[in-house]
């Protein structure tokens, strides 16, 4: 008898609370999201799960010696699952669109500026004591703005990782929403002529500037801002194993087995920060209205400095594109080939896209380096 | 002491911005020279025969590349 | 001279100990039975390799800073390994056969009791003073019963560290031997009527049930025993990966690279437990009978109890796939399938008994969230 | 104390198989449950499309477990 | 304006040292021996860039937490990422042609004096009074001798940890610089008839030898030379999951992702070495020309081995086979296979030279046993 | 001081050499045991049956071994 109440006393409905509910519906939603709706899948099933598993009470899976609180001490601390889901993101890229167009850097710098206008927001939401975020954690709220999931998950666990569930849910989840929510700033901010330009082709790019540039990326960095160069650094690895034609089974793996295998666990051990006294929080909400801020404000920012860019470059270039700088690789890019059809039914400009998209990842990780400088 | 903080803010913007802008335009800089020095020592025709294979792998790799990411 | 000495001194041939020249032949034995005998060589190779090298004389491989030792700290006194298996054995489980015929569920249930009766025989040895086992070390022995390997190391990390070797050791070994030890049983406890039963064919699952499955019986878990969250979750996190469609790079790496990978560590650690110290036991004798025990008493109650339902039954069932119960699969059900065509040479039973085999995992699973939480 | 030990067995041993049978019986009706409401949202015809193809990629991976088991 | 002065302070045109100039151009030509000349590149590409990422100023990436320095600290001071490679190494070496021609073992025997000639190099330095190297550190100069990278890193990490770095590189360098450095030395040692010499074609081997081999071999070792018994294990265990048949999922997975895996942060750790503080120094540049000498004593003792074996044995044997005994496997023996091609445009050598290649391996792991023992 | 490290030096070296030729010794001398015992219970008919696959393999293997090493 006395068994029976024990079980009854460590049973999940005995113990469940109310927060734990509402996690674990929170959780569910992540993985219909990601299911059903194919939202960022990779990401949004893993950490929907690792959340679910966080909220079962009673059970040390996510806290003490259990495997996913283990595995966010070695993975997520250290900044080793993020750094090497961006050395499988080089082995992934491919620069050449880029290469062929360098001043498509500067959309991608534009775009940051969601990045910055967030940390401020967060700051303002503070000032006005509605909120009270340190410079640490405004600094990381920003880098949702960023579109860039490990980058986000980097930087949170560098400066605030009590806000590092909510970031990672708020990041991965506009970078799925990506679709629904810059188009209509898109058409808001470009005349339907604008859309309609067509790009000329881009130019083929050499095997020696494929394998150059990653080693000349690296040294700037060292050289101008060393903060960065643990994300950049990695990223420019993975991309010289890929370019560099002799490491080709390095490079295999990279892209896949182990890509996948940290994905897997940093899924995991994000969820298990989805625990209900942690998420649910006053933070958490305005978390994610500044991310969705932050993903609007860095989508018009890149739309107007391609429009400024358009006027001073001596080939065309579709404003559209500009939108692509805010990163979340390749959806964004997708997103401003398939406005563009809507236009010009002729005008393909996923390739061109492809460039602003890359160098989002890259002012990203620019912009979390001085973050990272500054508010630590 | 909290206007302050929206006072950093600002300025962490304009720093931000600022070196982002810094970085990426060196960068653009010495994309261009780089590729320009590359081309001039491995001209156009050398690597016009690597082309068809190259687009090839280029194609695949955009593949890949979005089936990573949308799967 | 002197260094001569110290090369003899330290050899192999001065140090070693009969204990380690048995164990050494008890380790070519496991590979001996894996390699050329093909039973369960994914563990048997791996356990038997890590057992010759954990009786080296005087090298630190299994102990102190040795690979062996250190993967034994890592992978399995924090369970990770096992869990990790298990997410692997999720994503390689079709689970369809146990929803088109929900209530083979209930054989899997039965054949659990092979684990409470072997608790039991090990309780009854220390009552009758012929062993010394305590409550939790009886309970780990109780779980060579459930047939399962990952669910026996998990516990026994739990619960029994100092018997981790004999357990996994028996625990594979009768594994590898149900050909032989079901079969006489299954005879015994049918009539060749019985076993000529013919099913009906299992229904067509549709992908909505495969995807809802793990889920709920996540939810199931977290509410009613929390203790057996930590495997069964993980078992439904590699399924849900498996039958969501979505993120189908994920489950090809657990099924493959990453499934692999822990193996080999695994078997390496618990081979580093078969040292002869730990193993030359009578304890170790006595776990190996007990084992025994437990698997023809699993497999009796498992026919017993399709013997009853297929009283109750609206449908046909054929009790040889109760045996199957016992889980270790697929080799329990195939026997079953093998049993079945001896009697009837047109009577297909795989598929049918592949519902209390997958269920027999889960029932052991959740005997083990028992045994955890009311043995530690 | 041995005595109490034995006693300890024998009520974990009924509490245990009661756990296991409770849990087990709660899953039946689960299952039978979540079955019956998806076949009636998403009724066979609609599934019956994606059959052949589901029995090969069932067979496939019976296969591919088999494989890794016995291998 | 006290912010941008920080950036100024904290970037790397201001920070960077010339020591770490110097080492960013050493680092740039060990990438462009790998990527252009395709010296052994899976190595050199990636010691190389982890050299990169050291040599940023003011980053904590191959120091405190930083991922290079974790992996280090969890694969290199372990001894577990060398231990690793090895069981890869044997997953992937076919032992046949030895197996099939045992007294090439000889040969491999033989070309281990480059290792102890070094090691009396090292002392003789520092008796001069031009270095000042312990036994331990000459020691570990020695391995270089052996041409086996994963056998040099382990024993440095052992043995000499500050000097890791440099030994890894001139392992890997030399290796690599085998087509250059060994011709010029077997054409001096042999006469144009003894070049031409072919050899009688190589009996079958059976499976059953296969596999008895890699357990023989343990057992030697077991009784023999404990010390030597974790290299040669993993590499036994490796050879074993390969030619036993029955767990080729596990032996794959070993060749492929696991090995990459463990190859990329091997190399990145071992880059992590390269810190100008640690590299540049006299006793890097006596440990690269010891290490030339190294690979020079070795090919010619292996030389003259096989000519005398030659006079000794009943089949004859060409002596140019006898270089390949340093292992630096497969490049000695396709060396070995060219120069005899050279000489007897029918003289196909390659699997002849395989033997003692391979066999160079098991020489090389013995000799580091003997260091480890002896020095440690 | 210096002097016996140089004369540990000589020692070492010739314990080594030693062992290492001792030990390999007594490898060959097993493996050729070890390989007339091996054919002598499974004789060349049963193995040459398997031949023509196990030199796919081998050759594939040296092939995998290069890829390795070289790429
Ligand atoms: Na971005
Ligand atoms: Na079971
Ligand atoms: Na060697």
């Amino acid at each position: 008898m006395e068994m029976i109440r024990q079980i009854w006393l460590e049973s999940g409905i005995y113990q469940i609370t109310g927060g734990q509910v509402a996690m674990l519906v929170v959780c569910l939603l992540l993985l219909y999201l990601g299911i059903v709706k194919k939202f960022e899948p990779l990401l949004l099933v893993t950490i929907g799960f690792g959340g679910l598993l966080s909220n079962i009470p009673g059970v040390e899976i996510a806290t003490g010696d259990g495997l996913l609180h283990l595995s966010y001490v070695v993975g997520i601390e250290t900044g080793a699952f993020p750094l090497i889901i961006f050395m499988g993101v080089g082995a992934l890229t491919d620069f050449g669109p880029l290469l062929a167009n360098p001043k498509t850097l500067f959309l991608g710098a534009a775009a940051q500026f969601g990045i910055f206008a967030t940390l401020l927001g967060a700051l303002g939401l503070t000032q006005l004591g509605i909120m009270d975020f340190s410079l640490r954690e405004a600094a990381a709220i920003g880098i949702i703005g960023g579109a860039d999931g490990p980058t986000a998950i980097y930087v949170a666990g560098k400066l605030a990782p009590e806000l590092l569930g909510a970031i990672a849910v708020a990041a991965y989840s506009y970078m799925a929403l990506v679709p629904l929510i810059q188009p209509p700033i898109m058409k808001l901010l470009t005349t339907e002529a604008e859309r309609k330009i067509e790009m000329v082709q881009l130019r083929e790019v050499s095997k020696a500037e494929r394998i150059i540039f990653p080693l000349m990326l690296l040294l700037l960095v060292a050289l101008l801002l060393p903060s960065a160069a643990p994300l950049l650094g990695m990223l420019c690895f993975g991309n010289l194993m890929r370019e560099c034609g002799v490491v080709d089974r390095l490079s295999d793996t990279t892209q896949n087995a182990l890509i996948n295998i940290v994905t897997i666990f940093l899924g995991l051990s994000v969820g298990s920060k989805l625990s209900a006294e942690q998420f649910l929080d006053w933070s958490t909400l305005s978390i994610l209205m500044l991310g969705m801020v932050a993903f609007a404000i860095g989508t018009a920012s890149g739309l107007l400095m391609a429009k400024l860019l358009n006027r001073v470059s001596s080939t065309p270039i579709n404003p559209l594109i500009g939108a692509a700088g805010v990163s979340a690789v390749p959806m964004a890019a997708r997103v401003a080939n398939k406005v563009g059809l809507e236009a010009n039914p002729h005008n393909i400009l996923l390739m061109h896209a492809m460039g602003p998209n890359v160098a989002g990842v890259i002012g990203s990780a620019v912009a979390a380096g001085i973050m990272i400088m500054f508010a630590s | 002491m909290e206007a302050t903080l929206l006072e950093q803010g600002i300025t962490l913007m304009l720093v931000g911005m600022g070196t982002v802008f810094v970085f990426l335009t060196v960068l653009v800089v010495g994309m261009t020279l780089m590729s320009t020095a590359a081309m001039r020592l491995a001209p156009a025709p050398d690597t016009a025969g690597v082309t068809d294979e190259e687009i090839a792998a280029i194609s695949a790799a955009i593949t890949q590349h979005r089936k990573a990411n949308t799967k």
